[in-house]
């Protein structure tokens, strides 16, 4: 699988189609993947392929948009963020060529648990219990089933070991923006001291702005370095997306916020 | 004996310096045992009068360091906690003093008394970012007095590691070993149900002095320790060549290779807040109302573009490239010729939890 | 004496400002709890600033506008019903009590309503901080 | 520090029997920022204007917080006040300490605790207010007027006399509109035709005013003073140029089953055709769906028959773009069809005809010739019936309105009956008779008792075609008596709808339009003829039903609002608009998509020296400061000027805290 991408990125490269590859290559150990850029033909052999290329590399598009980009994409979520970026303006689409292995991927991983497989398997270590018991793979409408407290308490637990180290938004696709709200000191939305209130106001306001287009990647799931699940309120707005506007992002729908229906939501605000 | 009379300085700095002479001197290290079950009792009376710090587990592949009310919440089967113990002492939000304008003018507030604590379970690499950082908040006739107002109420107890991961290069530096004791005040080395127990420092001999729990170690013991250092040496990966690294940045500022390296690099500050030795901090002012407010020293990281940026919008690391050098550069280079030693133990965190995989290793090694 | 509740009332200029005036033309008495701050559109409510209002420290936050089809700019109260619809179930997904945080539309006729509406989010937001 | 200047107003005891003011202005004065603080009895009367004044000069205040009633009652007030103290008018914020404290609390200590802080909220907010400049824009001094109906044609020939040029545009082939269709006039019985043409032949002889018929306004952009508008000129297979308006085409030409509109279907029109004899400009068109040449290709008999050599069947639809400065819309009305009442037959009873239909009979230019004629037989009726109110004060049909002329045209139209036939009987039913105008109640009396119209009031049950009458049941209510008429004809006094395509145009112009479809004024009492786009204005029955002296005397109210607005040297913006910070904005196009007017563009802007990026940028004169695009942005990069993020935030905090 590998030999075919490394093929590929090869040929790209050697006609001229694109100046740099983005692709995946060995990480520290055989269980993680590191994104790489390639432009010379002869480091194409680095290229990788894997049922633990994780990351969603459409991050660097926007960074690089004026380069002819080659990028592989191991997810579907990947390939849809690209389609979002080109949607949003963000990037050109003749400057992108997608070398997709999605699909070869997805037969591959099933054999691993999707958090096995996003958090590396070396630490594989019985903690799988504690994570079911604490609600880490809770559907969204299980843990909307909860009371009102013990959502507050299973948030505020979660947040408050949040560092505020912005890995999750700088490994976000949408997180584009030139400089992001929490920078601003004029006014100033968040202060430098990090607690738990305000680190719950900044993800919340991150899902705010990534509602719609968030396709859901895992990115900054799998960055959080103290495993706070992002994932779970990207279900919740990629879920409120389609039950309220029948949404889905990625799909080059009109972003549910730059339009409206004159008689939707009636009974939300009388 | 001499160092009765030492015992009661009441500076800290004496204290310090005496505790390293006591190593420098080669002075035999009282050696003790102490069982599992002794240990458990160990801290649950050292918690009557401390606030004790542990590794604990706080979710499903989350382990960090946090209060515990009782030995049983310690988990001693994490490698390494998540983030490096540096918060306990550093905190990541360091109140300074906060402020309340009154009739009178303004009015300060230093915090509270800090209360005396313990970090238990701390690694030696994690130990040993305590040691660079005291160096440092102690420079050239500064001494930050916020710092140690922590550190000097703050006793380590650490615990050797045993298995190494793949993300590990504490065996580059010198002080190396799976027994090395900088920046502990005790350490102790797991052998099956009990522990050899080496007291480092005064602060580590407190603890020890009541005496009840802890047997003084035997020949046998000591061979076990050598045993141990031994396989843990086999286990580690191969050793940076520091040196040479050292004199390939010296030249390497200019270099065409960071245009290339930074490049994965998507500039979050997960790195430097993982690290147990990253210190760069902000300062900023929090209003409560009008009329009081408080002080904050926060950590602040060479990643981010606000770092360096002026309010006049001019920013000298504006760029990707410039902040990763830095990062590399302060790290192996500025710091050391500084304070003769790398701002880094060796911990592996910026290495496993890096979102895209970047490896200080491979960075250091390939730099010309 | 334990503080007493304190919400923001976030209100269009075109309609619920004056229905709120109305109110007052009327004489009809509400509680003291609520300050109003007032907006252009609700379509200008930005979520970022409600959940401000919750992170300083407010009990409650009330967002009032023109019914839908009588926005002085036509459409923006539609744009607010949307952004509203999300922000309340992510709010509420991250356990912000539902009463902590209401919209409504009053019109700049409706006065009595205005009142009304005041007294009830008062209540709502007292019954929750009493079970805090 | 800002040096803001507090000023509590008594408002007599209103709030000052209340709120214990010297409290509010001592805690005013402990705020950061304030230099000043006082209060006054009258804040808004001249001595307390002049305090204001005075003590912005003496203290060098740089911004005003006032405490008073609403901020929509005096906000301009003070802001004027400040201005003519050298302040910039906007930095000024009101605490609502009446409507909003004084007036809705009753316990004193809570009520001036909210006061205080209500004020505390003002300086909060007002030491982040930016000074505002004032946006000038430039005026294109031409007007376009929708729909030339009286309405449009009276509006067209007062902005024209004011000297501005006008474009009038009318979707049928000649301007006219309903008057034209009419045979006389309520309640002078002047001839409609002889008091109408000559408007339109002074609209077509007018220098000034362009005349574009047979023409629809197909898109609108831009704002005040300066829209553009595009109008599809459609293809009239006639050269304007050429034709001489004899006629003869319409003479030979073999297609002539289509029912003429402009006789309300009771007869039909040729496809080539001019809708009257009188029209203006007196030059057909080709109705193309009637024309068998554009359905089979074969005839051309007019291009033959014209002297002219006008007829040309090749002219395509043409599309002129415009800009005007300003835009009447005089799209008039349709009557409301009858044919949803089933106790009238469901407009299946051929001698069940609507008021316009026996307008057109009783005309003497009409297909008839001026006798009425019953539609099944031709037979000249003996007793009508007349019928009120079909369509109108009917909530069962969806018409809850009075449409205001019916009652009026009814009796006319009986007067014209008996004065025709004097033999003839007419009969009224009427729910109330609605005779508000000007000699409209003698008119109505008149009617009654000189002509001998009988007026019943009651419904009409059902009407019953018989063999060779119709049977009118209904109820007489004021002597309670089941009434059975055997009538020749009935005529049902339709009211007035909106025209079908007036939602699309108020779409186009993003005018509002009630629930009954009638374009909304911007104030039911103080800005009648305005709409709350500014520069676009209404006159006419699009606004609401009226006769015709309201109609021109609306239209003429509206030439004045035109001539103030095309005579201002440039035009004077609000500048509480949207602002875009490029430096910020990541191009996401967000408000682009959002904006409700299309008042953002994206454009590529140098946002550093040598980095060029396609960011958003608001065209400040039609910007209507909403905030929506502000709500949308994520990278926060625009914000509205007066409302900012800032500001609010200010505010959010002052309030938490306490």
């Amino acid at each position: 699988m590998s030999k075919t991408l490394q093929e590929t990125a090869r040929n790209l490269l050697a006609e001229n189609k694109v100046e740099v590859i983005i692709g995946y290559a060995q990480g520290y150990d055989a269980f993680h993947t590191r994104p790489v850029f390639i432009s010379n033909v002869e480091d194409v052999s680095k290229l990788i392929i894997n049922e633990y290329c994780t990351n969603n590399l459409s991050v660097y598009l926007p960074i690089h948009k004026k380069l002819k980009v080659g990028i592989v994409t191991a997810k579907e979520q990947d390939l849809a963020s690209i389609h979002e970026l080109i949607n949003e303006h963000q990037i050109l689409e003749e400057n992108v060529i997608i070398i997709e292995a999605a699909k070869q991927i997805s037969s591959l991983s099933s054999e691993l648990g999707e958090a096995q497989r996003d958090r590396g398997i070396d630490e594989e270590d019985g903690r799988q219990e504690a994570w079911k018991k604490r609600g880490y793979d809770m559907a969204v409408e299980e843990f909307e089933k909860l009371s009102a407290k013990e959502r507050e308490t299973f948030w505020d637990k979660e947040f408050e070991r949040c560092i505020r180290c912005y890995a999750c938004r700088q490994v976000c696709p949408v997180c584009y923006c030139p400089d992001c709200f929490v920078n601003r000191t004029m006014p100033k939305y968040l202060n430098e001291a990090v607690d738990m209130n305000k680190n719950k106001l900044f993800s919340l306001v991150r899902m705010l702005h990534v509602f719609g287009r968030c396709m859901d990647c895992r990115a900054c799931n799998n960055a959080c370095p103290v495993g706070i699940p992002l994932r779970l309120l990207t279900k919740k707005i990629a879920k409120d997306a389609l039950e309220l506007f029948g949404y889905v992002s990625g799909q080059g729908q009109e972003h549910p916020f730059s339009t409206f229906e004159k008689d939707e939501l009636l009974e939300e605000i009388r | 004996m001499l160092f009765v009379l030492l015992l009661q300085p009441t500076t800290y700095n004496l204290q310090q310096k005496f505790s390293v002479n006591l190593l420098l001197l080669g002075m035999s290290i009282m050696e003790y045992t102490i069982t599992t079950n002794n240990l458990r009792s160990l801290i649950n009376d050292l918690l009557k009068e401390h606030i004790v710090y542990a590794p604990k587990l706080v979710s499903a592949n989350t382990v960090l360091y946090k209060t515990i009310v009782s030995f049983d919440e310690y988990d001693s089967t994490a490698l390494m906690t998540n983030t490096s113990a540096k918060s306990m002492i550093y905190p990541q939000t360091n109140r300074l003093f906060e402020f309340a304008k009154t009739t009178d003018g303004m009015v300060l507030k230093e915090d509270e008394e800090v209360k005396k604590s313990i970090i238990f379970g701390c690694r030696p690499c994690d130990a040993k970012g305590f040691s660079l950082l005291d160096n440092l908040f102690d420079w050239k006739g500064y001494r930050d007095e916020s710092y140690f107002s922590r550190r000097d109420k703050t006793t380590i107890i650490s615990i050797s590691c045993t298995a190494p991961q793949s993300t590990c290069f504490c065996n580059s530096f010198e002080d190396w070993g799976a027994t090395s004791k900088v920046g502990s005040d005790l350490l102790l080395i797991p052998m099956g149900d009990k522990y050899l127990v080496e007291v480092v420092t005064e602060k580590g001999k407190k603890i020890t002095e009541d005496g009840k729990y802890f047997e003084p170690a035997t020949e046998r013991d000591a061979a076990i320790k050598q045993e141990i250092e031994q396989s843990v040496a086999e286990l580690m990966p191969k050793k940076l060549k520091l040196g040479e690294i050292k004199e390939n940045l010296d030249t390497a500022f200019e270099s065409p290779y960071w245009d290339r390296v930074h490049l994965p690099c998507l500039k979050c500050n997960l790195c430097t807040f993982v690290c147990p030795t990253c210190y760069c901090f902000d300062i900023s002012e929090c209003p409560k109302g009008y009329s009081n407010g408080e002080r904050n020293r926060t950590w602040d990281s060479c990643m981010s573009e606000q770092f360096t940026k002026m309010a006049g919008g001019v920013n000298p690391r504006s760029d990707s490239k410039r902040r990763f050098r830095q990062r590399v550069m302060h790290k192996f280079r500025y710091h050391v010729d500084n304070f003769n030693e790398y701002l880094c133990t060796g911990c592996g965190r910026c290495i496993k939890y890096c979102p895209v995989g970047i490896d200080i290793r491979r960075v250091l090694e390939g730099a010309k | 004496m334990e503080k007493d509740i304190n919400i923001i009332g976030f209100l269009c200029n075109w309609c619920s400002y004056a229905g709120a005036d109305l109110t007052g033309l009327n004489r009809i008495i509400y509680p003291t709890n609520i300050k109003i701050v007032r907006i252009p559109c609700t379509g200008r409510m930005d979520p970022v600033l409600i959940m401000e209002a919750f992170h300083n420290g407010a009990d409650g936050v009330l967002v009032s506008g023109c019914h839908p089809g009588d926005c002085h700019y036509t459409e923006g109260n539609y744009y607010w019903r949307r952004r509203h619809a999300v922000l309340k179930r992510l709010l509420e997904f991250l356990g912000i009590d539902e009463r902590r945080f209401q919209a409504t539309w009053v019109s700049a006729s409706e006065g009595k309503r205005f009142a009304e509406v005041v007294k009830k989010v008062v209540d709502d937001v007292r019954s929750w901080k009493k079970n805090e | 520090m800002s040096k803001t200047g507090v000023f509590i107003c008594h408002c007599g005891s209103n709030i000052a029997g209340v709120v214990a003011v010297e409290k509010v202005v001592e805690s005013a004065k402990t705020l950061p920022g304030v230099k000043v603080a006082m209060d006054y009895k009258y804040m808004c009367s001249d001595p307390g204007q002049n305090l204001i004044i005075n003590t912005i000069k003496e203290q060098a205040l740089d911004r005003v917080v006032v405490g008073s009633c609403s901020p929509r009652m005096h906000e301009n007030t003070f802001r004027m006040t400040i201005e003519r103290a050298g302040l910039n008018p906007y930095r000024l914020e009101i605490a609502n300490l009446r409507e909003h404290v004084s007036w809705v609390h009753s316990e004193k200590a809570s009520a001036t605790d909210k006061a205080i802080k209500l004020v505390e909220l003002a300086v909060a907010k007002v030491r982040r207010n930016e000074p505002l400049q004032k946006i000038y824009a430039e005026i294109e001094k031409r007007a376009l007027v929708i729909g030339g109906g009286i309405a449009g044609i009276q509006a067209a020939l007062d902005i024209a006399a004011n000297g501005y040029k006008v474009t009038l545009v009318e979707r049928e082939p000649s301007i006219g509109g309903r008057m034209s269709q009419l045979d006389k006039t309520f309640p002078t019985m002047d001839c409609s035709a002889c008091i109408l043409t000559p408007k339109m032949v002074a609209v077509a002889q007018n220098k000034d005013i362009t005349l574009l018929t047979y023409a629809e306004v197909e898109q609108v952009h831009g704002y005040v003073g300066n829209f553009e508008v595009n109008i599809n000129k459609k293809a009239r297979f006639v050269s304007m140029t050429k034709c001489i308006g004899c006629g003869v085409c319409t003479e030979k030409c073999p297609s002539k089953k289509r029912l003429s509109e402009f006789n309300a279907n009771i007869a039909t029109r040729k496809a080539i055709y001019t809708p009257f004899p009188q029209a203006v400009p007196n030059i057909p068109v080709i109705d193309k769906d009637s024309c068998m040449y554009f359905a089979t290709g074969k005839c051309k008999v007019c291009e033959k028959v014209c002297p002219a050599g006008a007829v040309d069947y090749t002219q395509e639809d043409e599309i002129i773009t415009e800009k005007f400065g300003a835009i009447v819309v005089a799209t008039g009305y349709d009557l409301y069809d009858h044919s949803s009442y089933g106790e009238y037959g469901y407009g299946e009873i051929p001698d069940v005809i609507t008021g316009l239909q026996l307008e057109r009979m009783i005309n003497s230019g009409g297909p008839t010739g001026g006798h009425i004629k019953r539609p099944s037989d031709g037979k000249e009726p003996e007793t009508v019936v007349f019928i009120q109110c079909v369509g109108s004060r009917d909530d069962a049909k969806g018409k809850p309105y009075c449409s205001r002329v019916c009652c009026m045209y009814t009796a006319k139209q009986a007067l014209l009956l008996r004065e025709h036939y004097p033999n003839s009987k007419a009969i009224v039913f009427y729910m109330d008779i609605r005779a508000a105008g000007k000699g409209y109640e003698e008119f109505i009396q008149r009617v009654q008792t000189e002509y001998g119209v009988l007026y019943l009031r009651g419904r009409v049950s059902r009407i019953y075609e018989k063999k060779d009458h119709l049977l009118v049941k209904g109820v007489d209510t004021l002597s309670g008596n089941q009434v059975e008429i055997k009538a020749d004809m009935v005529v049902l006094a339709t009211g007035l709808k909106p025209k079908k395509e007036a939602q699309n145009l108020a779409q186009l112009l993003h005018i509002g339009y009630d629930q009954n479809g009638f374009y909304t004024e911007l104030h039911p009492k103080l800005a009648p003829v305005e709409t709350q786009i500014a520069g676009v204005y209404l006159a006419g029955c699009c606004q609401s039903p009226k006769d015709i002296p309201d109609t021109v005397a609306q239209s003429s109210a509206t030439a004045a609002k035109v001539g103030a607005l095309l005579s201002k040297e440039r035009l004077e913006i609000e500048p509480m608009i949207s602002e875009v910070n490029p430096l910020l904005c990541s191009g996401c196009r967000m408000c682009y998509n959002a904006c409700p007017y299309g008042a953002i563009e994206m454009e590529d802007t140098e946002i550093r020296r040598g980095e060029i990026r396609c960011v958003a940028k608001v065209l400040v004169s039609v910007c209507k400061g909403c905030g929506v695009c502000v709500a949308g942005c994520y990278c926060k990069a625009i914000d509205l000027k007066g409302w900012t993020d800032r500001q609010l935030m200010e505010q959010i905090k002052v309030i938490s805290y306490c």
